[in-house]
């Protein structure tokens, strides 16, 4: 199957939702644009609360947005200036939920076939396509079993196979890792990935995990507050995020008490509890300079090292395949994490903090 | 088959009835009495369906007056022995001008208007429980049981209808004013002893019965006669100096739709046959005095002599000593005297 | 691979079946108010043409001192009976439901006694073992002298009409800890709560929503408690409202409706500030409490030594409460008569049950009420199903107003509830009648030939009585299926709705199914409350239609007391077997 | 505060524990031992329906065990064998659950209030002890709020200020963190480790995450269906694995198809597709020799290099602060996994497999 980069499967334009109405009414989402190509995996990522669920509801039809439009493939699902609002059940998307919502009065079978009686397939038909979808998830054997005599990473395949079965143009994911084990997640993710890029799907995922985000997706949507903060591909999001926010939520950061000395352009030179700095600047610059760096940026050093800070340690955490060294000023205005393959020793450290990977926003 | 002595054009009217082949009787008679009855009378004329509803009296005149402005179906007899609530319909022209055959052999305060017909001669009886009561006690007159209940023993011990609730109860007391002079002693005897009032026959006879009350006023006593039958606990008293008379009123529905068949009915109930039925099997009295046996008029009679009966008249002057002032009037005096707390 | 296309396209349809649901309901509850509320204002029946529109009906009530005392007494006796039976059915529902209780299993079917034996014969049962001269008050007298109850007072009316309400609130409470997770109760232990303390700290107040529900619920029925109070409060001439209506249609000779009406809008007055209050309790509560469905494992608490204090309050209860008026009625159902110096072994009797078997209409009674119980209640909960689902997920203002509208017909007394349903059914037909005719158009005289009579032939059916039943109950089964629906998870309608299943089949395929269990509790629960119904009944019940409740109210006014125990022994052990089965084959009580 | 680790907080001895009875009987916890002494912090890990839970709530006396005994301190709380159980309101135990089980109508004071007020102390007293505990906790400031009114995190916080504040010996958690968002899990897990520390708390916490496990624990006790699979400090249970359900649990492997060629102690000699390598024989050696080694110990090296296999790239995944690379035999037969801190070229790699962290079970 070919993937044709162009079309857009999925467009929503300046979409405004709010729940409640009149005085108690609670803006949501406050302009949201975005499209999803054919073919392509994006993560719909943010923090809690910013509205990431709803997002998805209003694409799927489950909630009534209040302005904008909603257009799947050439279909205009949604346009908030007609009141026009396509239900739920005529949209013809895949949803899989974070709870996989599956009925537990019907078999697998049944689970995943219903989309297709409600097509009004013929039986042979169904039993031939349901079978297909499970034996390429993996699932063939489970078929007359009952959700709850499943694991969680059976009934999320199971979920997902329900959502895949009748071919919809865009798969909706509400977070459909999240339920899972931390050591299944991992599998799970891989899978999940390999599977929407070998069925040649589109799929709009929710997560909040931004390992997740980058692991599995061709683009990142960063959601904030009701709106999109930046997106683009997992790597321009981490490496070269453009605000503060996208910067501090898409890894471990160290954030610096420092004041800034001096701008030249991206140059920047600060202080840092009486040690001069190199940095970068980032994004616009706000009135309150931040000033942050990754914590896998960080290097240690035991003897005096460029673009360096000394730091006494206070401990080292296990994470098994390497160590977090926790480092704070005796003052303990300083903490500065880094990480090391090995357990550091008590003392002081230099710290090096690399000029362009130590970020002024 | 038109019964014996009855006019040869009286067959028309069977003929008439076998074709609509159904009646509808609103009662107030539970059907535990009326069974005898209905079997009796569809043994005479076969092919017509009695379809009696057993309801209270007072739900007895709700549904039929409902029914009636409705313009539904409804009942083509209605017999209660509420008589106030019966002849009301009855002169609100609800009731058709019918001149039974039996008329020349039924008493005359018994007929209105060839319209309602008096069909029972109940007694209102002193009931007491025969364990707990010395046979010396018992009262056989209205001044007897005055004084008898004021006796510290008595209080709280006695019973009689809540004339506020039940349309009999309030019948007899009124009429009770009327026909004893020294009715506002009995008053206040009541008051003494702390009447119990009840709402309904049964509750007060179960209570003699046990003990719980000794001693009741006024219980209607075709029941109660029925129940010391087979409770060997009751006694039941028919006061010698005089004793109300209660009868269960029937007319025939002006707008029924099974006029022939309802017209049948009506003269069976008052025929020496169906008055038969009525003393010996319902147990309600029969009120022709060529029916005899334990249960009849005549038997009454000849216990407690011709001028100690007191029945109540079916005619609408019933409703006039019990028109809503007048009412009011006399549960008030009541409340005052024999229901004070 | 081609999308699947599925069949229709278009734009969101009328939701229609809800609208036939909703308007159908809303007729059914306020045609009956409506003739009601009109009539008060009258000042004869309202189909008498010597009518006149005023407000005589309330002077005269407001004026009558015996409406005063019986408006006072109703509100003493459903305040007291909604102070006894919430704490406890609440306490009922927590020891039941959460700790380990000796004896659970066959205390719940039990419980139910009180809920399908009729009030009347409930009262009668405890005259014959606890009145002045009752086998109880008998021994009590041999051994201290002196009895030392008082069954007629009005405190022992309140007490045992609260104590028989205990079952309602205890259905509620119990469903309602059932989808509470146990974990804030195991909080609380380890913070170091006795099992007492849990349930007063943590689970009754968590549960407040549905407590304050059945709360409004028992004090509607409070002021409608009707069989009791004729019963035990005859004696002592104690009135309540329901009895102030009997007792009005004597007043002025003959049944003076009007005034009748205006006592019931009077308590439909008093009853909707409380509808209100209720709802604003709801949701300040419900901002708070949000249950969790969590079905977390729940070990029984122990209750260590509480265990043997609460089984014995419970048994006090059962006692008092069912096994005391129990006795009472099997026994006066054995023997020919009872009372002070009988012995009782002279005179047992198989007597009555003979007189029973051969009274065919007795027999047909029974038939007739299990029917009615059994598909009428079915019926019932399947229009119940329907409002519940018109109502499910949709907080809009119809919701909120059905939401209302359903508890109002509780507040009429059944008796002229019964009657407001005669005219329904009488006089609409004659309404439309005229109508019809006076459009004068073809279709209506077509109408008025064929529709009319088809609507007129209802009243004497079965289905009048069972519209009757199910209108008065409504608001009770109506929450017994809710509490269901809301368990059902949204994202599992959701689930079916994004694979492309429209409302309806949403609602067959999913949620349906999914509270099957719901359902066949809440069938069961107005099984046993049609069973015992009657008053509402009364007016539309023909020939061949009888049903136990009435039969026993007629056997009564009769005199035979004896087969009113009788027949009552019959009909409790009867259900009691019907009961048995039902739970046997995992109908459950509460979901 | 001083730690004295001589004294055992807590002992289990030989847990037996099953639901349901007679033949319907679902054993549990098979025989767990284990004690928790003054001021340690123990982490019960293992997969889900290990019996974790399990284990805490029989400890809380929220379950009653069939056999064996429980120790808190002095007392003996459970003996399985005297019939004795002391209910779980007199073991004056801290219990933190995953659902926080907070009271939804008491305010955030009333929550934490409520120990102390069943303990009879007096309202002043009380109030004083819950604003320290609350600021302890950074709550100080929201003491009147509702539970609903609350984020996650902070609600987290409340359930284990309810937990220490009557200052029991032994606080025990269940999966404390899994309700918060991944990045909010990491932020959490240290505070509450400085917190436990601080406080000089005795912890017995539960968590299905090794991650979680070894950053907060002193000591690890690996559950596997109803029986302590291993136990010892977070570094010995990662790098020094007994069984192979440890190695596996423990961090993320690869596990290869290889024969056995010859063992020589603890020196193996394995063949993996052709290849010759060498290995660390581990464990006491079961039927089937497994062979593992953990993601990050594998070296990618473009060139030839030592004890290494050469595979094809398949694809990279972008972890944000490394990549994750899969290797991919032709036949499908051998998958490896390797991180890199760069994107690697497609093309064929030698992958090195230190013949130390080449473990064979
Ligand atoms: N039915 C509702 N009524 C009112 N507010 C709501 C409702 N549902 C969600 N919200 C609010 O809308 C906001 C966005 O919710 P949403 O579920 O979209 O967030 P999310 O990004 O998916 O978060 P999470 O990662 O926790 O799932 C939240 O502040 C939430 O409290
Ligand atoms: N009430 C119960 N009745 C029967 N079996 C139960 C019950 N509760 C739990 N189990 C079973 O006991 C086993 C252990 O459960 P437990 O909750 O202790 O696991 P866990 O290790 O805490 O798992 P998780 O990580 O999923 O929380 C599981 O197989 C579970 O299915
Ligand atoms: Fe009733
Ligand atoms: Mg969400
Ligand atoms: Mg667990």
């Amino acid at each position: 199957m070919k993937r044709d980069i162009m079309t857009n499967e999925l467009t929503v334009d300046d979409l405004h939702l709010e729940y409640g109405s009149g005085a108690t009414a609670n803006p949501i989402l406050k302009g949201v644009s975005m499209h999803l190509r054919k073919g392509e995996v994006v993560a719909l990522l943010g923090p809690s609360g910013s509205g990431k669920t709803t997002l998805l509801r209003a694409v799927a039809g489950l909630e009534s947005p209040k302005l904008g439009t909603i257009d799947i493939g050439e279909r205009r699902v949604f346009d908030g200036s007609k009141a026009f609002e396509m239900p739920a059940e005529q949209r013809n998307l895949g949803l899989v939920f974070q709870s996989y919502a599956l009925w537990p009065h019907k078999t697998v079978f049944d689970n995943v076939a219903y989309g297709l009686k409600l097509r009004k397939m013929g039986a042979s038909d169904i039993k031939e396509r349901v079978m297909e979808v499970l034996k390429q998830l993996g699932l063939g054997h489970l078929a007359e079993r009952y959700p709850h005599q499943m694991s969680g990473g059976q009934q999320q395949r199971v979920a997902i196979a329900r959502a895949l079965v009748y071919n919809p143009p865009v798969i909706l994911l509400d977070e459909p890792l999240s339920n899972l084990d931390a050591k299944l997640r991992e599998e799970a993710r891989a899978f999940l990935r390999e599977l929407i890029v070998r069925l040649g799907l589109s799929a709009l995922m929710v997560t909040h995990d931004q390992g997740e985000a980058m692991a599995i997706s061709d683009r990142i949507l960063l959601l904030n507050n009701g709106k999109i903060e930046q997106q683009g591909n997992p790597q321009s999001m981490y490496e070269t995020p453009e605000t503060l926010f996208t910067a501090e939520f898409m890894g471990s950061n160290n954030r610096l008490p420092a004041k800034v000395v001096q701008r030249d352009g991206s140059h920047v030179r600060i202080d840092v509890n009486g040690a001069a700095l190199h940095a970068t600047a980032r994004g616009k610059g706000g009135a309150e300079p931040a000033v942050l760096i990754r914590v896998e940026e960080v290097r240690v050093s035991s003897t005096r090292a460029d673009n360096a800070i000394e730091l006494p340690l206070l401990t080292c955490m296990y994470l098994g395949d390497r160590w977090e060294c926790l480092f704070k000023s005796e003052d303990g205005g300083i903490n500065l994490r880094a990480y090391s393959k090995y357990k550091l020793d008590a003392g002081s450290y230099w710290l090096q903090l690399p000029a362009d990977k130590l970020w002024v926003f | 088959q038109a019964p014996a002595g009855y006019p040869a054009d009286y067959q028309k009217i069977i003929d008439a009835a076998k074709k609509e082949g159904k009646l509808v009787v609103y009662g107030a008679t539970d059907s535990k009495a009326t069974h005898p009855l209905i079997k009796d009378f569809s043994a005479l004329y076969p092919g017509i369906t009695v379809e009696y509803n057993d309801m209270n009296s007072t739900e007895v005149y709700n549904r039929f007056i409902s029914e009636a402005a409705a313009g539904g179906n409804t009942a083509d007899v209605v017999w209660s022995s509420a008589m106030d609530l019966q002849m009301r319909l009855a002169s609100d022209g609800h009731a058709m001008k019918y001149k039974s055959v039996e008329v020349p052999k039924l008493p005359a305060w018994s007929m209105w208007d060839d319209k309602a017909y008096g069909t029972t001669f109940e007694p209102a009886a002193i009931v007491y429980n025969k364990r707990l009561l010395d046979a010396k006690e018992v009262p056989h007159t209205h001044a007897e049981f005055a004084a008898l209940i004021q006796q510290p023993k008595f209080k709280d011990k006695v019973t009689t209808y809540d004339i506020e609730k039940s349309g009999v109860g309030f019948m007899f007391m009124t009429q009770d004013a009327r026909e004893y002079p020294k009715f506002l002693e009995l008053e206040n005897a009541f008051g003494v002893a702390k009447v119990r009032v009840q709402s309904s026959t049964g509750t007060m006879m179960e209570r003699i019965s046990s003990g719980e009350n000794l001693i009741g006023y006024n219980v209607l006593g075709s029941y109660a006669l029925v129940r010391a039958k087979t409770d060997p606990s009751i006694g039941v008293v028919l006061p010698k100096d005089y004793t109300l008379i209660l009868s269960r009123v029937v007319f025939i529905n002006k707008a029924a739709k099974n006029v022939n068949a309802a017209k049948l009915w009506l003269d069976y109930m008052l025929s020496q046959r169906g008055q038969t039925v009525i003393a010996n099997e319902s147990k309600l009295y029969a009120i022709r005095a060529d029916v005899t046996g334990e249960t009849t008029s005549a038997d009454l009679i000849k216990q407690i002599g011709k001028d100690n009966v007191k029945p109540v008249p079916v005619h609408p002057i019933v409703l006039q000593f019990l028109g809503p002032e007048k009412r009011m009037a006399f549960l008030k005096q009541w409340k005052e005297t024999a229901g004070k707390k | 691979m081609q999308t699947l296309a599925l069949p229709g396209s278009g734009r969101r349809g009328l939701n229609w079946p809800r609208g036939v649901v909703v308007t159908l309901t809303a007729i059914a509850i306020f045609l009956p108010l409506y003739l009601i509320f009109y009539q008060s204002f009258l000042s004869a029946p309202f189909f008498m043409p010597e009518k006149v529109l005023g407000l005589d009906a309330y002077r005269f009530i407001f004026d009558d001192p015996d409406f005063a005392m019986a408006f006072k007494n109703g509100l003493t006796l459903a305040t007291g009976l909604t102070l006894i039976a919430v704490p406890m059915g609440g306490a009922l529902a927590f020891l039941m439901i959460r700790t380990d209780l000796p004896g659970r299993g066959w205390i719940a079917p039990m419980l139910l006694v009180p809920i399908f034996v009729s009030p009347m014969v409930m009262g009668f049962g405890y005259v014959v073992s606890m009145g002045p001269v009752g086998f109880y008050s008998t021994w009590a007298k041999d051994l201290l002298g002196f009895v030392p109850w008082n069954i007629y007072s009005f405190t022992s009316i309140v007490i045992i009409a609260g104590l028989t309400h205990v079952p309602h609130v205890y259905l509620y409470a119990s469903s309602a800890l059932k989808s509470l997770g146990s974990d804030v109760e195991e909080a609380a232990r380890v913070a170091g709560a006795s099992p007492l303390q849990v349930m007063l700290n943590v689970s009754l107040p968590m549960i407040m929503p549905a407590l304050a529900y059945a709360g409004v619920l028992v004090f509607f029925l409070g002021f409608e408690v009707f069989g009791l109070v004729l019963v035990l409060g005859d004696p002592e001439g104690h009135l309540v409202l329901p009895t102030y209506l009997y007792k009005l249609t004597n007043k002025l000779g003959t049944p003076s409706y009007h005034l009748m009406a205006a006592v019931a809008v009077c308590l439909v007055m008093v009853t909707l500030p409380l509808v209100m209050i209720q709802r604003w309790l709801l949701k300040s509560a419900n901002k708070y409490v949000s249950i969790k469905g969590k079905g977390a494992r729940s070990k029984a608490m122990p209750l260590g030594r509480w265990k043997w204090l609460a089984f014995g309050v419970l048994f006090a209860w059962l006692l008092f409460t069912i096994i005391m008026p129990l006795t009472g009625i099997v026994l006066r159902s054995f023997v020919q008569y009872w009372g002070e110096g009988v012995n009782l072994a002279d005179v047992l009797t198989l007597q009555h049950f003979r007189d029973i078997l051969a009274e065919p209409s007795l027999i047909r009674g029974i038939v007739n009420t299990v029917l009615i119980g059994v598909i009428g209640g079915g019926l019932a909960v399947a229009c119940y199903s329907a409002i519940a689902l018109a109502m499910h997920r949709k907080p809009d203002g119809i919701t909120r107003a059905l939401d209302y509208s359903v508890l109002v017909p509780r507040a009429v007394p059944g008796l002229l509830a019964g009657l407001a349903f005669l005219w329904v059914f009488l006089f609409v037909p004659s309404w439309l009648d005229g109508m019809f005719k006076a459009s004068d158009s073809g279709v209506g005289t077509w109408l008025s030939e064929h529709l009319i009579p088809a609507l007129r032939s209802i009243r004497s059916t079965i289905f009048a009585v069972w519209l009757a039943y199910s209108v008065v109950w409504l608001a009770y089964g109506m929450r017994l299926i809710s509490t269901a629906l809301l368990q059902v998870g949204p994202e599992l309608e959701e689930a079916a709705r994004a694979v492309g299943a429209k409302r309806g089949q949403v609602t067959r395929d999913v949620t349906l199914p999914l509270i099957k269990y719901g359902l066949l509790g809440a069938w069961l629960m107005v099984f046993l409350i049609f069973e015992r119904e009657y008053s509402t009944g009364v007016y539309l019940l023909s020939p061949g239609t009888e049903v136990i409740g009435a039969m026993l109210v007629s056997l009564w006014a009769g005199g035979s007391t004896d087969l009113v125990a009788a027949l009552s022994f019959i009909n409790i052990t009867l259900v009691a077997i019907g009961l048995g089965i039902a739970l046997r084959f995992g109908v459950k009580l509460h979901n």
